[in-house]
């Protein structure tokens, strides 16, 4: 029987006569609409910036377990002070869209379709294409004068690579492999 | 970056972006600002809820123009033209801001007698031309006597030799009618811009300029940015609060791809990449060490970078490996290397993060040259049309290019998103700001700090198996960087290598907890690596005692192990206490202009710098950009070196006169001052001189003239 | 996200045609053209750039069909009750099948038509008087709680099933029952015109006195129609087709001359219009000169074709007003 | 004259925008704005399909007639302005015509950046031809009026095949 | 003078939903960029589907118009008028040599949250409700997708989702971000707006500060600047209200909305009387003719 009162107590028509409303206010909300809390209440805080154009939005980026909940511009930003653009705010859509690739993917010579191979494998391989591409065509001297460099292998960076990532990719491509054909997309 | 570089000194942004809210006029210029940076807009309409006045100078009304107050419809590639009439405008009508001008700018130099401007005979050339070479030569630019550290002055701005006289004549013939003629904007519309500007210049008032990509991929991009560099010199808006120039890069760390470049012509910080001709090190350091200014230090930044490459293996015997680096033998920028992709000679090619195949001009062209690699591997987060261009090109389509005949071995690298990796960007103001990684990247992605680091282990693995000489580079590499579970490399260990330390190790001490003010302090092998941590690029010495990645950076990890990049206390509106602007977490650069020649503020309204006679030494609300202790009237003895030759009332301290630079002596391709040139491809000739397009300009592919039409290739 | 192939074929079918005509996949993904919005060059247009102003009915087909079955349902009710009260039982007997039998069918359109049919039964969730579509669905509650026990009781009674006092009660019953269902019966044919005169489309709201008139008549002409075409060929349900008939005519003159300018031009001008006008015409003057003529199962059936075909018409010209924006601003100038 | 621009919605080349359905739906094709002069000389409405041809390729892109964008008068000559933002490819969830196919290569002397903010271009309605007709049709529409005056290493125009190509001007001819 | 007032007022923490503060939006079109940030905010926050990928034609405009997949809609309206004291084309330089002037303006578009809610009286299921913050709620777990309130907005907001699109049949609105609210976070598009052109906050500060905005824009040379809020009409006012620039038909919105809930009282005194009259029909013919 008391699971029938509880049953009828929760009927909105029963709230709408006992409180005397019309039926559009708070009685007719259901449990789920009392229960509701922004998603990101309990989640953890991550401080980012935004990977879109040269402003620098201060970005907060929630997660929970292993798991992005929803990106947000971060108030204390003195640039943004919690301001985002349309690219800023689809930061998160641009982490987890669907055709995102995760696989590693590797196209054979002539083939007209991509296969699988294994993130290891890729990079033995990859690495020995530039040993050998190195070796064929590295330069010691030209008319007397000690280059040490080749020209052919080049690398075209795009310039939303984090400063720390091209100090690596110039320590290793130019100081380390002798690659002089190093540029980017910032010019001026 | 040589636009800004040859003008200040420094090749960045002079202001930040919050400062635009303190202007009282702003032209953007060669950017839709508000469409291509839209929260940096915000501070502009800051600026113009308190009265400023917005100019938009754009051939199209975009959103910019919407709120703007005045939109000038320029005809594209003629910005020169209109920047060159303001700056008659100015002159002739003496309302330049002669108390700032005078003092600050080389615009009392005398120039030597050999040098000749376009006016002489109209046809667009400076002295030192050389036909046969298409280039400039010798140096016929350079102040009288040579000497550009004590260059000879006439204040009064009379001597007909002087920069001032050269200016003035150089314009003479930009009159607002030829502006019309060029730029097809009505003379009216072309004074109420002038007036609006001038409104805003002097003590109590001052303007700032905003541009992109919109003046810099011109065929004479550099010379529109100096254009915009004399305006606001003349004006009087460098280094002062609501002032400056504010280039607002497309990308989240352009800046960062410049100050640490993957570029072929510089080393990090600005370093030049030696070439065939500087065999050895001293030779090297002769040639772009420069007498006086921050550049005379230039040993001690060469040196702590070859130590933080080579580390141990980098002694003083062997130049501190000096030899190992690549010497390059012309230009090796991507337009070149393109046409070796045409030809087949290029092997192979990483793509980390570019899209060539739409992203890069005439991607018909590019496209081709990616079917003719041997080997190419890709690093994006999605297929990207580069790499999938043997399968889903317009070529494909049109059966101009075969997937079974394209030989190219295609390796798509999924990379990890900007969330899953921590690493510091570079804004447009030349601010470091640390990403904290919140998740770890799905599947294969990994990111491309990963992708190196695997492949330098690889690579050395391989080096250490070899004993050929030509791997020696790569056995002397100090790869040392500690790795976390995932296998990335600690990334705050790579910028604690960026700010820089005291090369020899402090025994059995270091751990990463910072102690003993030592950061990172054990490499992978756990032996210890390296001792305390830098403070500034001050403390680098050229005695291989110090290493530091890149000089400039050198203080955002000192000695506390604070990862300053990553401090969110924003104390003021500048933002100090948030991130770290590189030189010296300065937010306005050359700010000592901010302050009069005798050290008081211009105006109570703008002040930024000043000097305290008290407690004698410069205050203000942002870090002085000054030697802390030198006097405003501080007079060098003849023969000073380095810093200590900079006069008191000098702001630009990278220049060996440590003024700012009207007119560039040395630096420039294409001539000291701006001269207005057609675009390559324009309907109407040129009004002003009998040559149509920039002379030095270079149409790449001489050696494949028949390439540029899409016929042959 | 719908795989490549369909997005490839639509952009070859774009590329031969230059429009793609079926429904298609909503990505166009790239170079499918629609219809453009906007006529002028300029992309001018009333309003912005011709957006509609307000939201066009949702609904489809079940709802018209609704309105008619409910209005022939809720006024054969009232006819069953004339016909008990003054003995007509067979009448009473068919007439009360053909409200149960509407009873039962009126809530699976409705639900046939919701978006989300297993969450019918939230339409009792609260009782609103402010909300047409909620006293709806208390009526219709009300209507088969009453019809079919009605019914019930009836064919108890009728046949003799039980004995005695228990026969009398279920006489009562149906009979109190029976004043129920015709109680509600009479809203239920009448609310539907409220329902849709109470809303923000201005064909209809324009004409929100005229539309109860018309579904209410309507549904009493369609029920005293079918009575007849079942074979009660009584001079009682003669009268209720003469009188449903001749105010349906009223309502057609009245209809062609109320006119509001562009306001309700979706009615004038629009083919959706002549809908209503030709539904009008059958169960109006048709019906009326045909029984006139005393051919009452033509005029019966005219009536109930122009019933049902009057009933699509205000949805279809509701549509189209509803996507017009110059009618909304035009009515809004009273 | 044709320059270049870019979207609030999209990201330099679109690898992070034309993937993304949020960004994508706010702009999802490549147009190219003309002025309503430009469009009623060559006879185009509002959204029709035109192509752009010049020395270096031919995109196609949807008319989006505006008065933002005006023809400019310089000492009696009409010059008309085309804007076309970059940003679209061949792959994603949105696609188009890319730009760059346009523009081309050119150093400028210091940094060797591209002249990508001014080119001459000509205008031809309709849509672009598709397969092997597409070779065969841009001989006919490149634009041999092309610049007034060339830059000493500029390729002088004959080397471009077909020299059957009608007298120049912007695309008057081609109103077919 | 350096770097003070502007920190903003759409990113601090707030307890109006605990405390029953009534709040709204205030959008500036003089001061919206057209960035459209609100728009992808929106989506991103609620988990939004795409709905199309259709080039319109409009000006920058392709979202089209408001409805169960587009929560905010930014709009470019092109007119031949001044804006302000801009100036734009050689008719605002005085030489006016027949060119007329020209201006662009956008306005970011939302449901109205209205005083008086024509969906909110209509909803038969009570799954739309007035929340503690005075804004209009549709619950999702109670609509049953009757579509009602499609057809008794007046200013034509909600929408039912069609079929192909993920979480299909239900009416969908605006929610002004209630989940965000109750947690004290502001909704994702105000938080999100770079100029502020969207503000939130009390309804009655708003109404203050937007009156204040008026007369300075007309201080300003922007004569045919004015509020859309329409408290005359049956309507009583909407709590996410606009300053606009000429005439609402411009933008879509109606001049003079009004609840449809007026038009019941004479609907149902129609309906009453055509029941009587059968009735009374009914048993005349019955008492003459049987």
């Amino acid at each position: 029987m008391a699971s029938l009162t509880a049953l009828l107590s929760k009927w909105p028509l029963i709230r709408q006569i006992r409180e005397r409303a019309d039926g559009t206010g708070l009685e007719a909300m259901s449990d789920k609409t009392r229960a509701m809390h922004a998603r990101i209440d309990d989640a953890q805080v991550a401080r980012s910036i935004c990977p879109y154009c040269g402003v620098g939005c201060g970005q907060l980026i929630f997660h929970k377990d292993g798991k992005l909940l929803s990106i947000e511009g971060d108030p204390e930003s003195p640039i943004s002070q919690g301001n985002l653009c349309p690219k800023g705010a689809a930061s998160y859509q641009l982490l987890t869209h669907s055709r995102r690739e995760t696989k590693m993917k590797y196209r054979a010579p002539r083939a007209k379709e991509w296969t699988e191979i294994s993130l290891e494998r890729a990079m033995d391989v990859v690495a020995d294409r530039v040993w050998e591409s190195r070796k064929r065509t590295f330069v010691h001297k030209q008319n007397g004068a000690t280059i040490n460099h080749t020209t052919a292998i080049c690398h075209l960076g795009g310039a939303t690579l984090d400063n720390e990532e091209n100090y690596l990719i110039k320590k290793l491509f130019t100081a380390g492999l002798g690659m002089v054909c190093v540029s980017n997309q910032a010019r001026i | 970056m040589p636009g800004l570089g040859t003008s200040f000194g420094r090749g960045g942004a002079t202001t930040a972006q919050q400062d635009l809210a303190n202007a009282d006029c702003i032209l953007i210029e060669g950017s839709s600002m508000a469409e291509a940076h839209p929260v940096g807009f915000r501070w502009v309409m800051k600026a113009k809820e308190r009265g400023a006045t917005i100019i938009h100078v754009d051939p199209r009304f975009s959103r910019t123009s919407a709120l703007a107050d005045i939109w000038v419809p320029l005809r594209a590639g003629t910005d020169i033209a209109f920047l060159g009439g303001l700056v008659r405008h100015l002159i002739e009508n003496n309302l330049f801001f002669r108390e700032y001008v005078v003092p600050y700018t080389n615009a009392s130099c005398i120039l030597s007698d050999e040098y000749r401007d376009p006016e002489g005979n109209g046809d667009g050339y400076f002295s030192g031309w050389n036909e046969e070479k298409r280039a400039y030569e010798g140096d016929s630019w350079l102040y009288k006597g040579g000497d550009l550290s004590r260059p000879e002055r006439d204040l009064t701005l009379q001597h007909p030799q002087c920069v001032f006289q050269k200016l003035k004549r150089h314009f003479s013939r930009y009159t607002p009618e030829m502006v019309e003629k060029i730029c097809g904007i009505p003379p009216e519309l072309f004074h109420k811009v002038a007036d609006a500007l001038v409104a805003a210049s002097g003590p109590k008032k001052t303007a700032a300029v905003c541009y992109a990509v919109g003046w810099t991929q011109h065929s004479k991009g550099v010379q529109i940015i100096r254009a915009a560099a004399i305006l606001q010199l003349l004006l009087g808006n460098i280094g002062r609060p609501g002032g400056g120039i504010l280039a607002l890069r497309g990308h989240a760390s352009i800046q960062g791809s410049t100050d640490i470049p993957t570029l072929y012509d510089i080393l990090p910080g600005y370093l030049t990449m030696p070439h065939k001709g500087d065999q050895t090190l001293q030779q090297y350091l002769d040639t772009y060490t420069k007498k006086t200014g921050l550049w005379s230090g230039y040993p001690k930044y060469m040196v702590s970078t070859l130590k933080a490459y080579y580390g141990k293996r980098a002694t003083a015997k062997n130049d501190f490996g000096y030899s190992w680096l690549p010497k390059l033998t012309g230009n090796h920028s991507f337009f070149e290397f393109l046409y070796d992709m045409l030809d087949g000679k290029m092997e192979g090619m990483f793509l980390m993060g570019q899209n060539p195949a739409v992203g890069a001009p005439n991607s018909r062209l590019q496209r081709k040259a990616l079917s003719k690699l041997k080997w190419l591997v890709v690093r994006d987060m999605v297929e990207i049309e580069s790499a999938n261009f043997w399968r889903e090109s317009p070529e494909i389509d049109r059966g101009e290019l075969k997937a079974e005949d394209i030989e190219t071995e295609v390796f798509f690298f999924p990379a990890a998103g900007h969330a899953e990796k921590e690493g510091a960007f570079t804004n447009t103001q030349r601010l470091l700001q640390w990403r904290e990684k919140a998740v770890d990247p799905p599947g294969d992605c990994r990111s491309e700090a990963w992708f190196m680091h695997q492949l330098a282990l690889r690579l050395i693995a391989k080096a250490k198996a070899s004993d050929d000489s030509i791997d020696e580079p790569l056995r002397a590499l100090d790869w040392w960087y500690p790795e976390d579970e995932l296998g990335d490399p600690k990334t705050e260990a790579v910028l604690t290598e960026i700010n820089g330390w005291y090369t020899d190790p402090v025994a059995g001490v270091g751990d990463s907890s910072g102690n003993e003010s030592v950061v990172f302090g054990i490499d992978r092998e756990g032996n210890p690596h390296h001792g305390k941590q830098v403070n500034g690029f001050a403390e680098l010495k050229a005695d291989g005692s110090t290493a530091s990645g890149c000089w400039i950076y050198s203080g955002v990890l000192g000695r506390d192990g604070v990862n300053k990049a990553n401090s969110r206390k924003s104390k003021d509106y500048l933002g100090h206490g948030w991130g770290f602007a590189w030189p010296g977490d300065r937010r306005i650069i050359y700010n000592r202009a901010s302050a009069r020649p005798d050290g008081s503020p211009w105006s109570e309204r703008k002040k930024l710098v000043w000097w305290d006679w008290d407690s004698d030494k410069w205050t203000g609300i942002d870090v002085p950009g000054f030697v802390k202790g030198k006097p405003p009237d501080f007079e060098p003895e003849v023969g000073a070196e380095g810093l200590d030759a900079i006069p008191g009332d000098a702001p630009f301290t990278l220049h060996e006169d440590g003024l700012g630079w009207l007119f560039v002596p040395k630096g420039l391709q294409d001539g000291p001052l701006p001269t207005h040139f057609e675009p390559l491809e324009s309907p109407v000739s040129n009004e002003l001189y009998s040559h149509n397009t920039n002379p030095p300009e270079h149409w790449i592919g001489t050696r494949h003239r028949a390439m540029q039409s899409f016929h042959l290739c | 996200m719908p795989d490549e192939s369909r997005l490839d074929q639509l952009r070859e079918e774009a590329w031969q045609k230059g429009a793609v005509t079926g429904r298609g996949v909503d990505i166009a993904g790239g170079p499918i053209p629609r219809k453009l919005a906007t006529a002028s060059p300029s992309g001018g247009g009333p309003g912005y750039y011709g957006q509609p102003v307000v939201k066009p009915p949702v609904w489809t087909w079940e709802i018209p069909v609704y309105f008619f079955v409910g209005g022939f349902g809720g006024m054969s009710a009232v006819i069953a009750l004339a016909a008990a009260i003054f003995h007509h039982v067979d009448l009473v007997h068919t007439a009360m099948w053909v409200a149960a039998i509407a009873a039962i069918l009126s809530p699976l359109l409705l639900i046939l038509d919701l978006g989300r049919p297993h969450l019918f039964i939230n339409m009792l969730r609260v009782f609103k008087p402010q909300s047409a579509m909620s006293m709806g669905a208390w009526i219709l509650t009300g209507f088969g709680a009453c019809v079919v026990p009605g019914l019930i009781a009836l064919e108890l009674h009728v046949h003799q099933v039980f004995g005695g006092t228990v026969d009398q009660l279920l006489r009562v019953a149906a009979g109190v029952l029976m004043f129920g269902s015709a109680f509600f019966g009479m809203l239920l044919a009448t609310y539907t015109g409220v329902l849709i005169g109470a809303t923000a489309i201005p064909a209809w709201f324009l004409h929100r006195t005229l539309l109860p008139i018309h579904f209410g008549t309507a549904g009493l002409g369609s029920a005293a129609a079918l009575l007849e075409l079942l074979g009660h060929r009584i001079a009682a349900l003669n009268f209720i087709g003469f009188y449903a008939a001749g105010i349906e005519t009223v309502l057609l003159i009245w209809l062609s001359l109320d006119k509001h300018g562009a306001a309700d031009r979706a009615i004038h001008e629009h083919r959706s219009g002549w809908l209503i006008r030709i539904g009008e015409i059958f169960n109006g003057p048709l019906a009326l000169i045909l029984r006139f003529f005393g051919l009452v199962p033509f005029a019966a059936i005219s009536f109930l074709i122009g019933a049902l075909v009057s009933r699509f018409g205000w949805i279809a010209v509701g549509k189209v007003s509803g996507s017009d924006p110059e009618s909304v601003f035009a009515a809004e100038r009273y | 004259m044709l320059t270049t621009y870019r979207l609030t919605e999209h990201h330099t080349a679109g690898g992070m925008s034309r993937f993304l359905s949020h960004l994508s739906e706010l702009q999802p094709e490549m147009f190219a704005e003309i002025s309503p002069e430009l469009a009623r000389e060559l006879g185009v409405k509002n959204g029709d399909y035109i192509c752009i041809v010049t020395l270096r390729g031919a995109i196609e892109a949807r008319a989006l007639v505006s008065r933002r964008i005006r023809p400019v008068h310089l000492n009696g000559k009409t010059v008309h302005q085309v804007g076309l933002p970059y940003h679209f490819g061949t792959s994603g969830l949105v696609r188009g015509g890319a730009a760059n196919d346009l523009l081309s290569i050119s150093g400028e002397p210091n940094v060797t950046i591209m002249e990508a903010k001014a080119a001459a271009c000509n205008i031809v309605p309709g849509r672009l031809p598709r397969g092997a007709a597409f070779e065969e049709w841009i001989n006919k529409h490149v634009p041999t009026g092309g610049p007034a005056n060339l830059h000493p290493e500029q390729p002088p125009l004959d080397t471009a095949k077909g020299g059957e190509n009608p007298p120049g001007g912007h695309g008057k001819e081609e109103k077919e | 003078m350096i770097g003070e007032g502007t920190k903003s007022t759409n990113q601090r923490r707030h307890s109006y939903v605990q405390e029953h503060v009534e709040v709204g939006f205030f959008t500036d079109p003089t001061v919206c960029i057209g960035c459209k940030a609100c728009e992808v905010a929106c989506k991103e926050w609620n988990h939004v589907p795409d709905d199309g990928f259709v080039w319109s034609g409009n000006s920058y405009d392709n979202t089209g118009h408001l409805g169960a997949s587009t929560w905010r809609h930014v709009m470019f309206v092109e007119q031949d008028r001044q804006k302000g004291n801009q100036i734009v084309g050689s008719h605002s330089l005085g030489n006016g040599d027949g060119e007329d002037p020209f201006r662009w303006i956008f306005l970011s578009d939302v449901c109205k949250h209205c005083e008086d809610a024509g969906c909110l009286e209509a909803c038969p299921t009570g799954a739309i409700v007035r929340t503690e913050v005075g804004s209009v709620l549709v619950q999702n777990d109670v609509c049953n997708g009757c579509g009602y309130c499609v057809v008794s907005c007046p200013f034509g907001v909600i929408d039912r989702r069609p079929k192909p699109l993920p979480d299909a049949g239900g009416a969908f609105k605006c929610t002004f971000c209630y989940d965000r609210q109750k947690s004290g976070l502001v909704p994702a598009c105000a938080k999100v707006c770079p100029t502020e052109s969207i503000v939130f906050g009390r309804l009655d500060d708003l109404r203050a500060r937007a009156t204040h905005r008026v007369q300075e824009l007309h201080e300003h040379g922007y004569d045919d600047a004015q509020l859309y809020d329409p408290r005359e009409t049956s309507v009583g006012g909407i709590h996410a209200f606009f300053l606009i620039l000429g005439e609402p038909e411009a933008y879509g919105l109606p001049p003079k909305p009004q609840v449809p809930t007026i038009y019941l009282k004479s609907a149902w005194t129609a309906a009453f009387a055509t029941a009587i009259a059968a009735i009374i029909a009914t048993l005349l013919a019955f008492a003459f003719f049987s």
